[in-house]
């Protein structure tokens, strides 16, 4: 218990850093770059757009993680927080295409283009959404958990067939990050990597907090049993 | 070495716990009946010490090895008649008992299916479907199926229900004749009077727990049972 | 720049929500722990 | 064990060609598809929709078929008896897998003729469309045979059943459709490369997913 106080402390300030983070970032994005050469304002979408993409791929593979663990440990707390990184990167992935798709149509014409990576983006949010549909059919906790959390092994390939759809199939998406660095001006750098920062801790105290309630919630249902 | 040594097995699904600390040992070569009514935990125990399931806590030991590490050779070593016959509607008799005899890996699969179908006095049927066939004669081809393979063990869930006098009378010759060939029998029922037709041991299971082993003799089962089911629900 | 000041102000809001929904659950938090306890003092 | 994958795959297709309870099914239910494709896309556009209506068709059929492989077994109880016999969970798996390849391979013997028939369609190279479709079956049937397990337990499952294996076999089917273009065009198998290299390694990857998993698939 005395433990799990002081992780609660420590969660919150990273919450709240998140928090103020993304507002210095969000401020940096918005106010205080300039315009761009050839996308004017638009690409400052980007800012929100690829740290919360990037944060939801992040999440999954801690979806990942966390039901593989469940598969060889059985226990109660692997599945909650299985749970909880999924749904809030469903959250964050639903983000990041709807921005997604604000700064296609300002850049290519659409909301919607169909393309590969926008595609690949779309049958992830699928997979997961399936992931819940999966779990809300099943009444049985093991069966349930144990469903889910295959499923969730199975699901993962679209995770990295998302990342690297740009590079499978010829893509319009900008590819941003090369593995020889970042295809961004110097004072971009400053504003888009506090800002991936800032959306992890976010997203870490979301998980957190989320897997908390589930927790207690469910002993709560175990005492009253 | 015992046939099955269960320690502390717990067995729950979800919210709902099956079996809580039932701890059992069964020699080689005993007969065992476990009574219970029915959501006893009877169907969950034979499950788990068949392989089926898998223990949530506790250990369960057929012939040395533990659950955990079931192998197939253990498997091989138990034959299991459940209350669902596990045979294939479609298939005929005889490819029923080489199916299962050719995954069990019984050497001269043809020779002793069509031994066993004759001493189940099936073998004028062998070639039909088993849709066609009446409960009686797939409990006997069921019996032919769990024993295809000669095991060691000998698990019967249920198998009286649904039978009528003569077929019930084969079955319970069946039993002797295993006990004799000294192979290890476990036998679910809810029905106090098949205990002692069937088994030399009781084990009473209620509600998930097991609240006591005997011989069968001496004090009369049902005043036992009752007994200890009194004792249970003042607890 | 009107706009953006107003797209800013909006993100701002966004993440004072979000925060809120934080507040929330974990007040969410506390009250169970509460209870469990109650229930476990029993 | 290669010898107990064989028994379950035999003995299944025995099960099946003795009712035919599924194949006739998946048979009906692919002429019926096709025949509403027939009528709902105009005669002027079906050369170049062509790949995608046939290989929905196949993911139809195959979405209803393949399922039935394990839902006969638990529906007749005799999953439990393949679970006490002495048999590797990845056994019954591949015995299974191997089943429905065969059943895939007999459908697309009849509804490939019927449908180019039915559409009267010019294929450039139809060894290499009988490939793709072999090959992006394949793959379906990897993902669909251990995805099916999932839901046995769930409510209305058949309705379930879609919902979570379309998004798992996406690459599959975004890249079988573009081979059988390349086919229907009259490519040949070096324009199809990047397909092949994609869908092998989708299928190695899901192989080996499913076989590690499947012991917990099977469990209760």
């Amino acid at each position: 218990m005395e433990i799990e106080k002081k992780t609660q402390g420590i969660i919150m300030l990273i919450s709240v850093a998140g928090f103020l983070l993304a507002i210095l970032c969000g401020y940096g994005a918005l106010i205080y770059l300039g315009p761009e050469k050839t996308l004017g304002d638009s690409y400052r979408i980007f800012f929100f757009h690829t740290p919360s993409a990037i944060v939801s791929l992040l999440g999954f593979t801690g979806t990942l993680i966390f039901s593989v663990r469940y598969l060889i440990r059985r226990d109660v707390e692997s599945d909650i927080y299985a749970v909880s990184t999924a749904k809030v990167s469903l959250v964050f992935v639903t983000i990041a295409l709807i921005m997604g798709s604000i700064w296609a149509k300002f850049a290519w014409g659409e909301y919607w283009n169909w393309d590969p990576r926008e595609t690949a983006v779309l049958i992830l949010w699928f997979v997961y959404a399936g992931y819940f549909a999966l779990r809300s059919a099943i009444d049985e906790f093991d069966a349930r958990a144990r469903s889910s959390a295959i499923f969730a092994v199975f699901g993962y390939v679209t995770v990295p067939l998302a990342y690297l759809s740009t590079r499978i199939w010829a893509s319009l998406h900008p590819v941003i990050i090369h593995t020889t660095g970042m295809n961004l001006e110097p004072r971009m750098v400053m504003v888009f990597v506090p800002m991936i920062f800032a959306v992890l801790m976010i997203y870490i105290s979301f998980v957190w907090i989320d897997g908390r309630l589930k927790k207690i919630e469910y002993q709560l249902m175990e005492v009253v049993e | 070495m015992k046939a099955i040594e269960i320690s502390n097995l717990v067995k729950r699904y979800g919210n709902f716990t099956a079996l809580r600390d039932v701890s059992l040992e069964v020699n080689i070569g005993d007969s065992w009946a476990i009574l219970g009514p029915n959501g006893a935990g009877k169907t969950t125990l034979i499950r788990i010490i068949s392989g089926q399931a898998k223990p949530t806590g506790g250990e369960v030991k057929v012939f040395g090895v533990s659950s955990n590490e079931f192998t197939e050779e253990i498997k091989r070593r138990i034959g299991i008649l459940s209350h669902n016959h596990l045979l294939y509607e479609d298939l005929t008799a005889w490819e029923n008992l080489i199916f299962y005899g050719r995954l069990y890996g019984v050497e001269g699969i043809e020779d002793v299916a069509e031994d066993m179908l004759r001493k189940m006095g099936l073998i004028g049927r062998a070639d039909d479907p088993v849709r066609t066939f009446s409960r009686g004669m797939k409990q006997k081809l069921a019996i032919a199926r769990a024993l295809i393979h000669s095991p060691d063990l000998v698990i019967l869930d249920e198998p009286t229900s649904g039978l009528d006098v003569r077929s019930r009378k084969d079955l319970a010759d069946m039993v002797s004749s295993l006990k004799r060939d000294g192979k290890t029998v476990l036998f679910t029922t809810h029905n106090l009077e098949e205990v002692s037709e069937f088994c030399s041991y009781v084990a009473i299971l209620h509600r998930g727990r097991l609240l006591g082993t005997r011989r069968v003799g001496g004090e009369p089962l049902e005043d036992y049972y009752l007994r200890l089911v009194e004792d249970a629900s003042t607890h | 720049m009107n706009v953006l000041v107003g797209v800013f102000i909006a993100v701002m809001a966004f993440l004072l929500l979000m925060l809120g929904l934080q507040l929330t659950l974990i007040s969410k938090v506390r009250r169970l722990e509460r209870q469990m306890r109650r229930l476990k003092e029993r | 064990m290669l010898r107990h994958i064989k028994e379950i795959a035999i003995k299944d297709l025995r099960l099946e060609f003795r009712t035919k309870s599924t194949l006739n099914f998946m048979l009906l239910f692919a002429l019926i598809t096709s025949m509403m494709f027939s009528i709902s896309v105009p005669f002027q556009s079906i050369q170049g929709t062509a790949p995608g209506l046939l290989w929905l068709v196949f993911l139809f059929v195959g979405l209803m078929g393949f399922s039935r492989a394990f839902l006969r077994e638990v529906e007749l109880g005799t999953l439990d008896g393949l679970k006490s016999a002495p048999v590797s969970p990845s056994d019954i798996l591949l015995g299974k897998v191997i089943y429905n390849l065969v059943l895939v391979l007999i459908m697309e013997a009849i509804i490939v003729p019927v449908f180019i028939g039915l559409f009267d369609l010019e294929i450039g190279n139809l060894p290499l469309a009988f490939l793709v479709i072999t090959t992006g079956n394949a793959g379906f049937v990897v993902v669909s045979s251990s995805l099916s397990t999932l839901v046995l337990r769930a409510r209305s499952r058949e309705l379930l059943a879609p919902l979570i294996m379309f998004p798992v076999i996406y690459p599959v089917i975004s890249t079988t459709i573009s081979g059988l273009r390349m086919a229907m065009g009259g490519g040949v198998l070096m324009d199809v490369k990047n397909e092949f290299i994609l869908l092998v390694s989708f299928i190695i990857i899901m192989l080996i997913v499913s076989l590690l998993t499947f012991e917990y698939a099977l469990e209760d």
